[in-house]
């Protein structure tokens, strides 16, 4: 299935874009996909933290994605 | 309840003047700026980059929970995002109690939330090269 | 640090301003207003008189306390006396520290401590009369 | 001995004068000084608090007058 990637911060510079679709297995669950972008881009080994965000939520491991799905890269934030 | 991201300079007094409450004695107030260095290095500008939608929705959860926990009247919090130069606003933060204990904690609680859970980044701009703040351990 | 007492009308945004360090992240202010009713009484007005040199001299105090506890870099105490309307500021306390935890604590001591030692007077004027505020217990 | 005795807020009302000189036995203290007034103005007795101040710092009980000492009566304060 093919979702779409949002990435903000240094998700960003990682990924080297701000969106790109990707295709996961179906069923695939947030914590699958963390699985594969860590693997692809060892850069996100190194945060701090790495939350992902699905509908303007954040999103735990468990969380089943599905074909189209918008998930947001939530790098460390440091607003204030 | 006032909660607002955007480009333009915040002005504090507005900030401030939005949570006046004829019925509170007191307004607590933290304003967030723009620090010229880290760990010994001149910062040059700052660029705060925000998921918006998402940081609105995590703003107001931050609101809804000081309106239960505390009992507070007026609350209102403004970020900036862009461009920032040395000693400009980063966030504004306002809060009108009854009793200004509460809302001293309330408004510690809101900054250190707000620095926890809302989908802002800010990356600093030095004169020989950038780091996203906070980003690494 | 900056500690005064004047008849004029408070700029807040002066008080913020003049503990602007470019070293600090943050700010924490209090702004304490004239309320509009006690126990559900309207107040007409205010009326603010201060011992004035005791004053300074007790207010210096709290900044040297908080100076010695709190790795604060700068504070500004300004209290207003004479008449004033309701919602007009009374005392404007600005506090920077490079950690926020810290200005939040020394700006409430700084306004419990303010409320317990400093020689200032408040005169609550109602309609049918007046009341000197925490005279009696 | 001759004392001035300078009154503010709700002291200044209860006095109706914001300034006047009392005469008071030589080496009377705060103390003593405290005891006349409630004597001869029993209103202060009905205060949260009563302080005194010489030389703009507050004093007690046992701060020793001498003539021409200038006391300031401090009625509960109510700053902010």
């Amino acid at each position: 299935m093919k979702i779409k990637i949002i990435a903000y911060g240094i998700a960003k510079d990682i990924l080297q874009t701000k969106e790109m679709s990707y295709e996961l297995n179906d069923d695939s669950s947030i914590g699958n996909l963390k699985n594969v972008l860590l693997e692809k881009y060892p850069k996100f080994e190194a945060l701090a933290s790495l939350r992902f965000a699905v509908g303007e939520e954040y999103q735990d491991d468990e969380f089943v994605l599905e074909e189209g799905s918008e998930v947001v890269i939530i790098p460390p934030v440091s607003g204030g | 309840m006032e909660i607002k991201i955007y480009n333009n300079p915040i002005n504090v007094e507005e900030v401030e003047q939005y949570v006046y409450d004829p019925n509170c004695g007191g307004i607590v107030t933290f304003i967030g700026t723009v620090r010229n260095s880290t760990k010994g290095k001149n910062v040059v500008r700052l660029e705060f980059e925000a998921y918006v939608p998402m940081a609105i929705k995590e703003l107001n959860k931050i609101a809804e929970t000081i309106m239960e926990k505390w009992p507070v009247k007026k609350l209102a919090i403004h970020h900036r995002i862009g461009n920032l130069e040395i000693g400009e606003v980063a966030v504004a933060i306002a809060i009108a109690c009854p009793h200004r204990k509460n809302a001293f904690e309330a408004c510690a609680y809101a900054i250190d939330t707000l620095k926890e859970t809302v989908p802002i980044w800010k990356k600093e701009i030095f004169e020989d090269g950038e780091v996203w703040v906070s980003a690494h351990p």
